[in-house]
């Protein structure tokens, strides 16, 4: 079988590629071609295809993106901004808390569990590679309506899948959302946020800088797993027919997951880690040239060396692949003993595959030959930038002009009541809740019933100094507010979310925020897009709280139906002193009662 | 004299062991942590196995974790009277050891249920237990999916008859568990097992919304002081 | 009356990280031998008929639609001796 | 190289609450002829070796010690083809 080394495709230059296949556009083709100077070889095509797709790149939403940035209020808290895997804050007394939002929609529909599960894990993982330990995660749910045939497949199977990896994890559960609308029928939103908590002055970054470094690849081993696009790219290639059918659907393992926490936190208070970035939806390619292009600019890799559960992956496959629970750290030659004997305490395969070097390239070799010799900012950093056009949706002006005052008064309230009460959006989301761990770890201040979760600082990390300080944190989002006007929906989304948090007694610092739609190459979608992003973040300079990180789902559609727009905004705050949190409902009889606003 | 030392012990997975160790610091006694891989219980005397998904809970809960060289040096320590108590993975783990009889098996309702539940205390002659009244209801954490206790008729039996059934659940059982049973001792009754979590519920602005679980930890911290 | 067994298996391609745990811990216990081991479920089903051509193709519908999640899993009826 | 299967089911005076919520699912999915479901586990080990008297018995104790809890569980141990 011909390997497609970069040898080969100088001598190919012609060979037709399936880049279309891997959802590239014939002009984002072009540009590789003329970065390389040449064709690229599969695995190069495999790199710069999921670089430079939507969900790595944020090529659609990026030049909206920006005015987090450009319209950021001052903020003192901030530590780290966004760029990074997580926004890190400061929370006073030393401590610095990392958070972030992030969307597993589409593979909870495929296969709800591990969908689920598997989003919960990622999540995890970003927050470990800032240096932090996770404290406590959310989930803000949508699914179709309640009655509806497919919500019973999928809405079990998402709550199982995240009870079971978070639970499993150890991490407490304190708070999220569930929504019933007919709009999420075939797109249900999985939406998770994780927290963690590190001291001010240990935050890790994405980075691998220092030539002669090691570059460790750690966690478990890598397997077929949501590699479907690679598998064309393999087959096309080299017209293998062993290959087999390859799973789309990433399957999920919380206890080597619980080991990698574990370890990585050992290995940062040994500090035996320069860098460190988790493998996420695109795997070693993400991983290595992230790691390559923040740092000294150069690293070579052996595939070869990368530990597999499936022997028969293709070079390509390994770089595409989305096996779970896996992470890449670069370590100096002095501090490898080290930093092996960890892992071995923690039961944690590691293994050096490849080094940091000054060459500014990119180099991947694959039974001694080279596969990739790429400058890895190309497909780290400068992606493709669309400016999508976008207008106002041709019904908006009639679906707003058909206001509340036109539907009949009800004749019964008490009907009316009933009806509300009995509603699955309103109802006891007890079923959830029940199902997740909120006690675990002994911080949970807060958690259901109450509209924020609140944990304590002191203990988060033992040996640690003494705080009475405490977080809070609150996701919100309303996708039929935001259908009417995507401006104002963001921006009462954001500020459900403040309020929840600013009346358990803490004060806001920092917005992350998941921004779930529909097709991006449909104007009316990108036009919802781009007014809720513009909502948000001119209500985040008015609040003073800035953006610190987050992520946005596109594609969340059937056919031509998209979702209503559904901006979910998760806020971090921070409280002096935990004791004097405030609970919501009535504590006892004969006090006041006072309404406050408008 | 120097405070009673309570080993508590990690095994990959688990998960309420600085919640343990909190509640035995909080009861004025030293935790000593235990490493699953170490053939050394460090002179302790008393030893806490937490809750969690040791070896994720994979095959069955506790299965492996039995297995492991503290467990080896555990077993017969606690054979010989060392004061031992588990608590939800911990009483799998002690059951798997056949330290405790029966075996902990799926809820009858399938998921895994948290909850604060209500726990009538039904024995109070274990060495965990003392400080409790015969038949005081108090209120615990519950989490867990694997904790419907089950053993065969004579077992019951021999359980109920020799007052070696400790907790039994209150107001409605979460689990299905044989005659509402939350936890169980040895003969001895120096090894306890129950599913509920007394770690989690001894600190006002945290855990369950009580502070019954200090219980376990004056009654076993008294037994280690007057010995 | 017949028993008739639905054995599900992971797909070869997919994790099976239980699988993977008792594998990796039969050497501890001092069991050598083992290259690998995957976890799946055995179902049993009484059935009140015969265990004929249009019972097992009922058994294969109920395989595929509730016993078996056939995006990660494969399955395989058998009649019990 | 040998496949060996261990079967482990509850024992039968043991409750089965997950095939007894299969069993009560069936009628709601329009399948009937369906008296009793009970659902255990299937472990498949790939031996390094062949499947001869000597390895068997080293099966049988791994299934009696770690993969079958004998005080709820039975377990049948056969050769794979
Ligand atoms: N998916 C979920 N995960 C965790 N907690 C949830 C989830 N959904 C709801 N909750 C929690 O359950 C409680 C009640 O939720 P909900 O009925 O939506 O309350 P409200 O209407 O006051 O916002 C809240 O504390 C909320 O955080």
């Amino acid at each position: 079988m011909a390997l497609d080394s970069v040898k080969r495709a100088q001598e190919t230059p012609e060979e037709r590629q399936p880049y279309a296949e891997l959802g590239m556009k014939d002009d984002e083709y072009q540009r590789v071609r003329e970065i390389l100077g040449r064709r690229p070889t599969g695995s190069e095509l495999a790199i710069y295809s999921v670089m430079w797709s939507e969900h790595c790149s944020y090529k659609s939403s990026k030049v909206h993106l920006r005015q987090f940035g450009t319209k950021a209020p001052e903020s003192e808290a901030l530590l780290v901004g966004m760029g990074e895997n997580a926004g890190v804050v400061d929370v006073g007394d030393g401590w610095a808390a990392t958070f972030k939002i992030e969307s597993h929609n589409h593979p909870s529909y495929v296969e709800p569990h591990q969908g689920a599960a598997t989003g919960v894990g990622g999540i995890v993982r970003d927050i470990m590679s800032m240096g932090a330990r996770p404290v406590a995660v959310m989930d803000s749910l949508r699914f179709g309506g309640a009655d509806q045939p497919d919500t019973r497949r999928v809405l079990p199977g998402v709550v199982e899948g995240i009870s079971h990896y978070g639970n499993c994890l150890g991490l407490p559960n304190i708070g999220g959302e569930v929504v019933f609308d007919p709009c999420y029928i075939g797109n249900p939103l999985v939406n998770a946020l994780c927290v963690g908590l590190l001291r001010k002055d240990q935050i890790k970054l994405a980075t691998a800088p220092g030539p002669g470094n090691k570059v460790v690849l750690f966690g478990a081993r890598t397997g077929a797993d949501g590699i479907g696009g690679a598998s064309v790219l393999a087959s096309a290639t080299f017209e293998d027919e062993s290959q087999a059918k390859r799973p789309a659907v990433q399957v999920g393992d919380p206890f080597m997951e619980k080991l990698l926490i574990e370890c990585c936190l050992e290995l940062y208070q040994a500090d035996v880690v320069v860098g460190i970035q988790d493998l996420g939806a695109a795997g070693v390619s993400c991983a290595t040239t992230e790691l390559a292009a923040k740092g000294t600019g150069g690293m070579r890799v052996d595939l070869n060396l990368v530990p597999l559960r499936d022997p028969s992956l293709r070079p390509e496959e390994i770089l595409m692949s989305e096996s779970q629970e896996r992470m890449m750290a670069v370590v100096t030659p002095d501090d490898i003993p080290a930093f092996m004997a960890i892992c071995d305490k923690w039961d944690v395969p590691a293994t050096v595959i490849g080094e940091v070097t000054d060459s500014g390239r990119l180099v991947m070799t694959w039974d001694g030959e080279v596969i990739v010799d790429i400058p890895p900012g190309t497909a780290a950093d400068e992606g493709p930038v669309y400016e999508r056009p976008f207008h106002e949706p041709a019904g908006q002006a009639a679906l707003n002009a058909d206001g509340p005052e036109r539907l009949p008064r009800p004749a019964d309230l008490r009907e009316t009541l009933l009806t509300l009460l009995g509603s699955p959006n309103l109802g006891s989301k007890e079923w959830v809740t029940s199902q997740y761990d909120r006690y675990v770890r002994g911080n949970t201040v807060l958690a259901q019933p109450a509209d924020a979760g609140m944990l304590r600082i002191s203990e988060a990390m033992p040996g640690a100094e003494e705080t009475t300080r405490g977080i809070a944190l609150a996701t919100d989002g309303n996708g039929r507010y935001a259908r009417l006007d995507p401006y104002s929906g963001a921006q009462l989304a954001l500020s459900e979310a403040y309020r929840n948090v600013a009346v358990t007694g803490a004060k806001p610092l920092a917005v992350t925020n998941c921004l779930n739609f529909g097709s991006p190459e449909d104007p009316e979608v990108m036009w919802q897009f781009s007014e809720a992003v513009r909502g948000l973040a001119d209500a985040c300079r008015t609040l003073g709280v800035p953006v610190t990180g987050g992520n946005v789902s596109f594609y969340n559609q059937t056919g031509s139906t998209a979702i209503n727009p559904t901006p979910v905004i998760g806020v971090l705050g921070v409280i002096d002193d935990v004791a004097r949190r405030v609970r919501s409902g009535f504590p006892e009889a004969g006090l006041r009662v006072l309404l406050l606003g408008e | 004299m120097s405070a009673a030392r309570v080993g508590v012990v990690t095994f990959p997975g688990t998960l309420d062991d600085q919640d343990a160790a909190r509640a035995v610091r909080l009861a004025g006694a030293e935790a000593v942590p235990l490493w699953h891989a170490d053939h050394d219980l460090k002179g302790v005397d008393a030893v806490f196995l937490p809750g969690g998904f040791s070896y994720g809970d994979y095959l069955r809960c506790g299965a492996i974790s039995r297995f492991s060289p503290l467990m080896t040096e555990l077993i017969p320590a606690a054979q010989a009277g060392l004061p031992v108590l588990g608590t939800c993975n911990g009483f799998q783990i002690l059951c798997e050891a056949h330290l405790l009889p029966g075996a902990l098996t799926r809820n009858e309702g399938l998921h895994y249920i948290c909850r604060d539940q209500r726990i009538r205390v039904e024995s109070t002659r274990t060495a965990w237990t003392a400080d409790f009244a015969d038949g005081q209801e108090i209120v615990l954490p519950i989490k867990h999916g694997e904790g419907r206790y089950v053993a065969d008729a004579a077992t019951l039996a021999a359980l109920e008859g020799e007052g070696r059934v400790v907790f039994r659940y209150a107001g409605g059982n979460p689990n299905g568990s044989l005659n509402d049973i939350a936890g169980i001792a040895n003969e001895a009754g120096n090894v306890v097992g129950l599913m509920p979590h007394p770690e989690h519920a001894v600190e006002d602005l945290t855990g369950a919304p009580s502070v019954d679980g200090r219980g376990f930890f004056t009654s076993i911290l008294k037994r280690l002081v007057n010995a | 009356m017949a028993r008739v067994i639905v054995d599900v298996m992971l797909k070869p391609e997919i994790l099976d990280p239980q699988g993977q745990a008792i594998a990796r811990a039969l050497p501890r216990l001092g069991f050598s031998g083992v290259s690998e081991v995957r976890q799946g479920k055995r179902f049993e089903l009484e059935l009140d008929g015969p265990a004929d051509e249009a019972a097992l193709s009922e058994v294969r519908k109920m395989a595929e639609t509730l016993l078996a999640n056939t995006v990660i899993e494969d399955f395989a009826i058998h009649v019990a001796e």
